[in-house]
């Protein structure tokens, strides 16, 4: 692999960038794999390239019916934040902040993680108490999260209406300075990159369309537009896709599938300097590198497929944006899109073994997928690896569903992921 | 004079109506109709902006919305700033205020324009390959840099202060786009009977007409025939025609955004009338009429000002009467460029040449151009093209190399050729098919009830668009019901048939990869860098636009797409349509979001609910709080009072002597029927059958997963009738989860569910003299504590008006909760308030309630529960029963996890230093000195100062809660550790006497 | 004893006036209210106690004099008597199996009236009011922005819009945005 | 936005008189007290999240206030049917066609040409 650095570029800029290479190979499927991760966003690419760096299995394939990191990966709002309240969810989200922090550096690709600041605004008592119960556990846990009073919030996001007279006044905010952004495509391809470097074969247009298993059950290969393709392990990355994937091995699993929008405005110059989110009014904020405001709308109401959504939505929380920030009413909206998220009814995310030996699942991260990215990568690639979760990740088994053991950051908090 | 370049006699404005504004800060003079960009080329300004990444001059490009370049600043005032304003779009009024955007100091002098010396650098995608080291400075120093230099205009500072309007509207027929194809299917649709919207983003009707000079429609010309049949359809009942109005989304199950600008193009705003107007349409059937878009060449330094559309050039001359140049040259690889060269040549304006790319032009267009004595140069391609702020010459050869010339020219016309707008058909999810013929995508698969016609359509022939359009009128008008009679014929003719067109690179424009023949001019995306992208690995045409931005900009690639992804398939070599489209979004063109958001601001913006002794608090000068959309009384200070001082007053005052407070709030359910009693067995875990009428009882209701869900207490009226309260939060949500049950899970039980929230006033009068206060003022019913004990309630009069008259308590005391018809409420308030107060009682808000109900270990669902805690965490185990074979939640609560030991339970907590008041939401430890992460046992969940207790009180869920009683926990703060010991939870008289008066 | 004046009403939005000439907004007059609920066979008997035949089609009403009953669902009904009559007792003197509940407070409603009423409504009402769908008489629960409403159309030019009293400033807000656009 | 016939109000109505309930025909177990912590588990959390036509519960909680049943395709958002509440899952292909399920113009305008 060619290393990118400024002198690389500088090199290649004198003759025209003649000399780069692709980033990532495109093999043809080999019959036999050890691991085939179905799935290329930034969790299937990350879990292959950490079965390859961590765990010293090569032989991987992933695959992608489409194009990778076009599905969530390509579709989310690139919000990074790890202060969430339970331990399970803390342990998985802070590992990932951690994984952001030197990604860059790891996969030798500017993922343009920009820790700006991820501000939550308090808006009640209801609020104030339920953020002062995030800040507690996260200080002892050992995760930054602080309080910051109206005036403050005010001072670190100077667009803000700290009016006491709006409907929604602000009395405070809870913000957690190593939160922000990342290029959500750099994710896909640098991972896409890194893992075919170290012998990984992505295989894009390739539409899993049966899971085959022996007579013990255990998993032997899937079925693909390509043909069948054999493997010891296969994990499931598939976002919006896992039940689908699921029940080719006849498991059925507590995710629904919802459409997800999100909207970006006109590029404007720089005047947002950090990640707002509001639960009570339902919107999430942040100015891009391009100087588009990107805008997260929440979910239909109904299961779907379609990668849209109602104008209603979208409608919602644009009216919630522009009462945080009556200035931006001006402001035009570019584009509107949407994803396809699988949630769980508590939730939270699954990442564990399933009933079918062989066969390892990483879904249900809901609206929170992209900042787990990095650590959910890294704890599938264990799992995967081993057979069994990591430390980190014991707590999101299927097997929660039947105990009652949930992780119910919605229910407990009250906050948007 | 509007400008030199104006000719007289030329357009359709009129010279007379004047109007000025300003650009940059120079006065200039336009017409009346005139846009933005026709006033600006009419004062030969083609100069308007820097582009986004080398901050190249760049001038206007387009007569429309597809407009890459022009984008600009727009003011009014100050706070009526809009930045991104296509120039192409915006009318000029009398006194506007034009800027532009992305320069500094100077659009002449731009030190930006420094980039472009860097460009070699800049390739698409450096940026991931590059500002990894050192690891802080992406953040800290890279990305503020690319952030001041990336972004067009400057966002508004200031609060809008115009106001905007939303219709839902129904229609038979939407057709979208008023050209030709547009208004003769809107036409045999409303002929037919049918109810009729038609919309077109331009201040008028007729589409192409307005500059396409040649075609005759009905023995007219076309312009003409247009505007007239505007006006016929304007005139008819069942069409509503809208100008100014663009359909920019369309949405599942034919629903179609519009937004139609209002107030933009007047000099003098009526105050009255809405910026712009969101129409959220339902149509029975949407005919699609966007026609097509032209496209630019891809050529070396094709994006100078001065060098546009070749349609564009024919707007500006035909219709407002603007030539773009003196010397005007056209560089094409379709017919229809040809038009703008006879137009210029024949209103008097210089032709240096005509350049086509082709070989063999179209005929009639070769005979026309030779006739009029302008020189054609087929087979030749301009290769370069010179001129720093505007074109000043164009180098052209012959195709295959040899014999370069320079040709002096101060504009250049361009054309590709025509692409079908296929943005709204895609956007309503159908699939495009490619024609290979004309290398253009079509509609093809349609997903929603549509029909695309005319150009959008690919039907080029204005005879069969006409026939295509007057059929799917008919027809869409006839499958949506409709059965009028009318019929309408019509004839049209072009002056020219039109032959041609291409995709992708000229000659001249690469593979040499420092050549910059720009595809998108907003992002700089040239050629090359679509040639590198696929180098890279790049090989979707996703991954492609998302690795170059191409076609992300403002203007989402109306003119770059066809030309990326032809270029892109070139050098992956593969076919078009294996390489596929990128998917069109909405909007089509961008759309404020106060259209989008419309009447929802301010006290619009979400109902803030207010209880009928509302304004009696707010006299009093009570603070108030959000509780859901409700706005409840906090506290009520006295002069000089802060808050704390304020509710330790109501809490002594509520305890000594008595206090009033509105409990409006609280959800209430009537549950009428004779199986009412085995409906509330099943939904609350507790037993109803045995509540005797008069009664009351508190409630805990579950999920289905045995976790709390709401709680309350419900009175028996009667046999058949009970009075259900529900938390002020929980109210609908309640009500629609016991529908949920009773409608399909219980059927047959004979119940029915009424909300009462909004019937009811609820005063509540607690405190030992509470039965003193409200005696006096009621009627039938006895007060006694035999007649009424403790949890019951009674129907009779207060004040002379119907009440429930509950006797219960949320604080421990001797209490009563009034309800009143809710128009009564203020009244009997201030009755008992006149009695209240003189005795020294007290009006009191929610903070007092949460406090004195804390002293007595009450619970707030909400507060003290949060979705994870059973009735046995939260010592309520006596709420449920245990000899009911079922009710919602009986199971859940049997689960490995729920009855395991160890979860967290609802606790007191003292601290070691009584006057040491918790943090609610503070988290609790065993071991204060173990290393991060610590170990957690739970958090506060409620935690005040009280007053009677003289000390603070706590309430917290922590794990194995129960078993700790007297143990000593700490809850380590990040200045200091606090200790605190476990209690049960009750703070205040334990023994409970006081609820007996 | 109960020597206190009789306590005053006062309703949510008296002394309010709005709209433009193209849709007046007038706050209505008080009136008694029930939410009636019954199985279709109590329908007779209960038309017969209340005077006024129960509708059983959707979207439909039926008047006598000033009392009204608009179908909500199929087994629910909203009476209205402008007089104030005591509906309560009427409904119950039916001797059939249903649910009256009083809700005479619970509601309020505005008329909206004149040429732009329907345009004033669809600023915030999704459904299709054009008198071939929405014709005079007929009567539906659905929504005014964010709020519930009960739209029931008395004239060509005249709807009644009910909605919780809470709900009331939001709503007339709503339609005087409504009928000020409603008057372009 | 979607449109959805209400089987009760027996017309077309806007999604925002809707609520969306989930799946439909999962019936509360009538011995859901004796029932398995895995047969709760089925019945509370499991689903089958279909790519295809989806079973579902609708409430048209802002108009009549009745819980229906519809069948979805949650490709394209089309739905296939509306019915009552206790009505027995439909048989899809026996379904008439409606309006719902459309024909392309395309094919609507061949078959006037001919």
């Amino acid at each position: 692999m060619r290393k990118y650095s400024v002198f690389a570029v500088a090199r290649e800029a004198l003759r025209g960038h003649k000399g780069w290479g692709p980033h990532w190979a495109s093999p043809e499927p080999r019959p036999q794999y050890d691991v085939i991760i179905i799935g290329g966003g930034g969790h299937g690419l990350g879990a292959a390239y950490y079965l390859a760096k961590e765990h010293g299995i090569t032989n991987v394939a992933v695959l992608e019916k489409g194009w990778i990191g076009g599905g969530n990966t390509g579709r989310n709002t690139t919000i990074i934040r790890s202060n969430y309240l339970y331990e399970e969810s803390m342990d998985i989200y802070e590992h990932s902040l951690k994984l952001w922090e030197n990604l860059s550096q790891d996969l030798n690709y500017n993922v343009m993680y920009s820790p700006r600041g991820v501000m939550m605004l308090s808006h009640n008592i209801h609020d104030q108490q339920s953020f002062k119960r995030h800040i507690n556990a996260n200080r002892l846990y050992g995760i930054d999260n602080e309080w910051l009073t109206p005036e403050q919030a005010k001072a670190y996001c100077p667009p803000l209406d700290i009016a006491k007279s709006a409907r929604y006044p602000i009395n405070g905010a809870a913000l957690q300075r190593r939160g922000g952004t990342a290029r959500h495509d750099a994710v896909a391809w640098g991972y896409a990159r890194a893992a075919s470097d170290r012998g990984v074969h992505i295989i894009q247009n390739c539409e899993v369309t049966g899971i085959r298993r022996d007579e013990t059950g255990r998993v032997t290969g899937v079925d693909t537009n390509r043909g069948f393709i054999g493997a010891k392990k296969i994990g499931i990355s598939a976002a919006g896709h896992s039940s689908v994937l699921m029940q080719m091995a006849d498991v059925r699993v507590p995710l629904q599938s919802q459409p997800l929008q999100a909207l970006v405005s006109e590029p404007l110059k720089p005047i947002f300097p950090c990640v707002v989110m509001s639960n009570s009014v339902h919107a999430y904020i942040s100015q891009s590198d391009k100087g588009e405001f990107v805008i997260g709308a929440g979910t239909d109401q109904y299961n779907s497929y379609s990668q849209t959504g109602g104008l209603q939505i979208i409608t919602h929380t644009l009216d919630a944006i522009c009462e945080l920030f009556p200035m931006f009413r001006r402001v035009k909206m570019m584009r509107q899109w949407g994803g396809i998220v699988d949630v769980t009814q508590d939730r939270s995310p699954i990442q564990g073994v399933t009933p079918v030996p062989g066969l390892y699942l990483n879904a249900g991260w809901g609206t929170g997928g992209f900042k787990a990215t990095p650590g959910s990568a890294n704890l599938f690639a264990h799992l995967i690896a081993r057979g069994e979760p990591h430390r980190l990740a014991a707590g999101l088994t299927l097997e929660r569903f039947r105990t009652g053991r949930l992780i119910d950051e919605a229910a407990a908090a009250a906050v948007a992921h | 004079m509007s400008g030199v370049n104006r000719i007289s006699g030329a357009g359709r404005l009129t010279p007379a109506r004047t109007a000025r504004f300003t650009f940059d800060g120079r006065t200039l003079t336009a017409l009346e109709g005139d846009t933005v960009a026709s006033a600006l080329i009419a004062n030969d300004i083609h100069l308007v902006g820097r582009s986004f990444k080398y901050h190249r001059p760049r001038g206007i490009l387009s007569a429309g919305a597809e407009e890459p370049n022009a984008l600009l600043d727009v003011s009014r005032d100050a706070a009526r700033r809009q930045p991104n304003v296509r120039a192409t779009v915006q009318e000029v009024f009398d006194g506007m205020n034009v800027s532009s955007q992305n320069r500094w100091p100077s659009l002449a002098f731009d030190v930006g324009g420094f980039n472009d010396l860097l460009s070699p650098f800049f390739a698409a995608g450096f940026y991931y390959k590059t500002f990894m080291w050192p690891k802080a400075a992406w953040h800290n120093l890279y990305e503020p840099f690319i952030r001041r230099a990336a972004g067009l205009g400057v966002a508004p500072t200031e609060p809008d202060p115009d106001h905007y309007a939303s219709r839902y509207t129904h229609c038979d027929v939407l057709v979208v786009g008023a050209g030709v194809a547009g208004l003769a299917a809107a036409l045999a649709a409303a002929k037919a009977g049918a109810k009729v919207i038609i919309c077109d983003e331009q201040p008028e009707v007729g589409g192409a007409l307005h500059y396409d000079s040649g075609t005759v429609v009905d023995g007219k010309p076309g312009y003409t025939w247009a505007q007239e049949t505007g006006k016929a359809l304007a005139g008819m009942d069942n069409v509503t025609v809208l100008t100014r109005t663009t359909a920019f989304g369309y949405y599942n199950h034919n629903f179609v955004g519009l937004v139609e600008r209002v107030t933009d193009h007047l000099a003098a705003i009526d105050k009255t009338l809405p910026r712009e107007r969101l129409w959220q349409v339902r149509a029975k059937k949407v005919i699609l009429a966007n026609g097509a878009i032209e496209r630019h060449m891809v050529f070396a330094n094709n994006d100078r000002p001065g060098i546009m559309l070749a349609s564009a050039g024919r707007t500006y001359l035909n219709h407002f009467g603007v030539s773009v140049g003196k010397q005007v040259g056209i560089y094409a690889a379709h017919d229809s460029a040809y038009e703008a060269a006879f137009d210029l040549k024949k209103a008097g304006v210089a032709v240096a040449v005509i350049v086509d790319c082709r070989e063999r032009p179209g005929e009639a267009v070769l005979a026309e151009a030779r006739s009029l004595g302008i020189e054609v140069l087929t087979g030749h391609s301009v290769v370069n093209t010179t001129g720093k702020l505007r074109i000043a010459s164009i180098t052209v050869a012959r195709n295959g190399g040899g014999g370069a010339r320079k040709i002096a020219v101060d504009a250049l016309l361009v054309s590709a050729g025509w692409t079908p707008s296929v943005h709204l058909f895609s956007q309503s999810r159908g699939k495009v098919k490619f024609d290979a013929a004309t290398e253009r995508f079509l509609p093809g698969t349609y997903a929603q009830d549509c029909l695309s016609i005319g150009a959008c359509n690919g039907t080029d022939d204005l005879q069969a668009t006409i026939d295509e359009a007057l059929a799917a009128g008919e027809l869409a008008a006839r499958a949506a019901g409709a059965e009028g009679g009318g019929q309408v014929a019509l004839t049209g003719q072009n002056a020219f048939e039109w032959t041609g067109g291409m995709i992708g690179a000229a000659e001249g424009a690469g593979p040499d990869t420092t050549v910059k023949a720009f595809i998108d001019f907003q992002h700089d995306v040239c050629a090359k860098d679509i040639r590198l992208a696929v180098r890279e690995g790049m090989h979707s045409v996703e991954h492609i636009k998302r690795f170059t931005t191409n076609g992300m900009a403002s203007d989402q690639g109306k003119l770059s797409n066809m030309h990326g992804l032809a270029i892109a398939a070139e050098a992956l070599g593969k076919g078009i349509p294996e390489v596929g489209l990128t998917t069109f979004r909405q909007p089509y063109t961008p759309v404020t979001f106060g259209a989008i958001v419309n009447h929802s601001r301010g006290s619009l913006f979400d109902p803030a609910r207010k209880t009928p002794m509302h304004a009696w608090e707010e006299a009093q000068g009570a603070e108030f709080e959000d509780v859901s959309n409700w706005k409840r009384a906090w506290f009520y200070p006295k002069a000089g009072e802060n808050m704390h001082e304020a509710v330790a007053r109501e809490c002594k005052t509520v305890r000594e002597v008595a206090g009033v407070f509105d409990a409006s709030t609280l959800g209430k359910i009537e549950v009428v029927g004779p199986d009412a009693a085995k409906f509330l067995n099943l939904m609350y875990t507790n037993a109803w059958d045995n509540l005797k009428p008069g009664r009351c009882r508190y409630g805990i209701m579950l999920r289905d997963d045995g976790f709390v869900y709401d709680d309350g207490v419900v009175g028996r009226l009667a046999e058949d009738r009970f009075h259900v309260t529900t938390t002020t939060g929980g109210a609908p949500r309640v009500l629609h989860h016991m529908e949920d049950y009773l409608q399909t899970e219980f059927p047959h039980l004979k119940v029915w569910l009424t909300s009462t929230t909004e019937q009811w006033a609820v005063i509540a009068v607690q405190g030992p003299k509470a039965r003193e206060i409200i005696a006096p003022l009621v009627e039938g019913i006895d007060l006694s504590n035999e007649a009424l004990p403790h949890m019951s309630v009674a129907e009779g009069r207060i004040c002379g008006v119907p009440t429930r008259l509950f006797r219960m308590s949320f604080t421990g005391e001797l209490g009563f909760e009034v309800n009143v018809p809710a128009d009564y409420g203020q009244a009997v308030w201030e009755a008992i308030w006149a009695r209240a107060e003189p005795m020294g009682a007290c009006a009191y808000g929610t903070e007092t309630m949460h406090v004195l109900r804390a002293e007595k270990g009450y619970i707030i669902v909400g507060q003290d529960t949060d979705g994870t805690v059973t009735p046995h965490d939260a010592g309520l185990s006596w709420v449920v029963s245990k000899k009911k074979p079922d009710f919602v939640g009986i199971r859940g609560l049997k689960r490995p996890d729920l009855v395991k030991d160890g979860r967290k339970q609802l606790v007191g907590l003292r601290t070691k230093d009584p006057k040491v008041v918790l943090e609610e939401g503070a988290q609790i430890v065993a071991d204060p000195n173990e290393p991060k992460p610590m170990t957690m046992l739970g958090h506060v969940t409620s935690s005040y100062w009280s007053p009677n207790c003289g000390r603070s009180i706590a309430l917290a869920l922590v794990a194995g809660g129960q078993a700790r009683l007297g143990q000593t926990l700490y809850v380590p703060m990040a200045d200091r550790t606090i200790a605190v010991e476990v209690s049960d939870m009750v703070f205040f008289d334990k023994e409970g006497g006081r609820l007996h008066g | 004893m109960a020597d206190q004046a009789m306590a005053i009403r006062k309703a949510p939005l008296a002394g309010l006036r709005g709209g433009s000439h193209a849709a007046i907004l007038t706050p209505a007059a008080p009136a008694s209210r029930i939410s009636l609920r019954a199985a279709k066979d109590a329908v007779p008997a209960l038309s017969a106690a209340l005077g006024v035949t129960l509708p059983l089609r959707p979207k439909t009403s039926a008047s006598s004099g000033k009392r009204h009953a608009l179908w909500l669902g199929p087994d629910e009904w909203l009476v209205i008597d402008e007089d104030g009559a005591d509906l309560m007792a009427a409904a119950a003197s039916s001797g059939a199996l249903h649910s009256a509940v009083d809700v005479s407070h619970r509601n309020t409603a505005v008329i909206v009236s004149g040429p732009g009423a329907e345009v004033a409504i669809n600023s915030g009402c999704p459904q299709d009011l054009s008198l071939g769908l929405f014709p005079v008489g007929a009567c539906s629960r659905t929504v005014l922005g964010k709020a519930e409403i009960v739209l029931f159309r008395t004239s060509e030019d005249t709807f009644r819009l009910e909605c919780w009293r809470s709900f009331s400033p939001f709503v007339f807000g709503l339609l005087s945005e409504g009928a000020e656009d409603a008057a372009h | 936005m979607l449109l959805i016939y209400c089987p009760y109000c027996e017309e077309e109505r806007s999604e925002l008189e809707f609520r969306n309930a989930g799946d439909a025909h999962i019936a509360r177990p009538t011995n859901i007290a004796e029932i398995t912590d895995e047969e709760f588990e089925a019945y509370f959390f499991l689903r089958d999240n279909p790519k295809g036509v989806i079973f579902e519960r609708w409430r048209h909680i802002h108009g009549c206030g009745r819980f229906f049943n519809a069948a979805r395709d949650t490709v394209s958002d089309r739905f296939l049917t509306t019915y009552q509440a206790g009505e027995p899952k439909p048989d899809l292909n026996a379904q008439p066609k409606t309006s719902a399920t459309l024909e392309t113009y395309d094919e609507a305008l061949e078959g006037a040409a001919q």
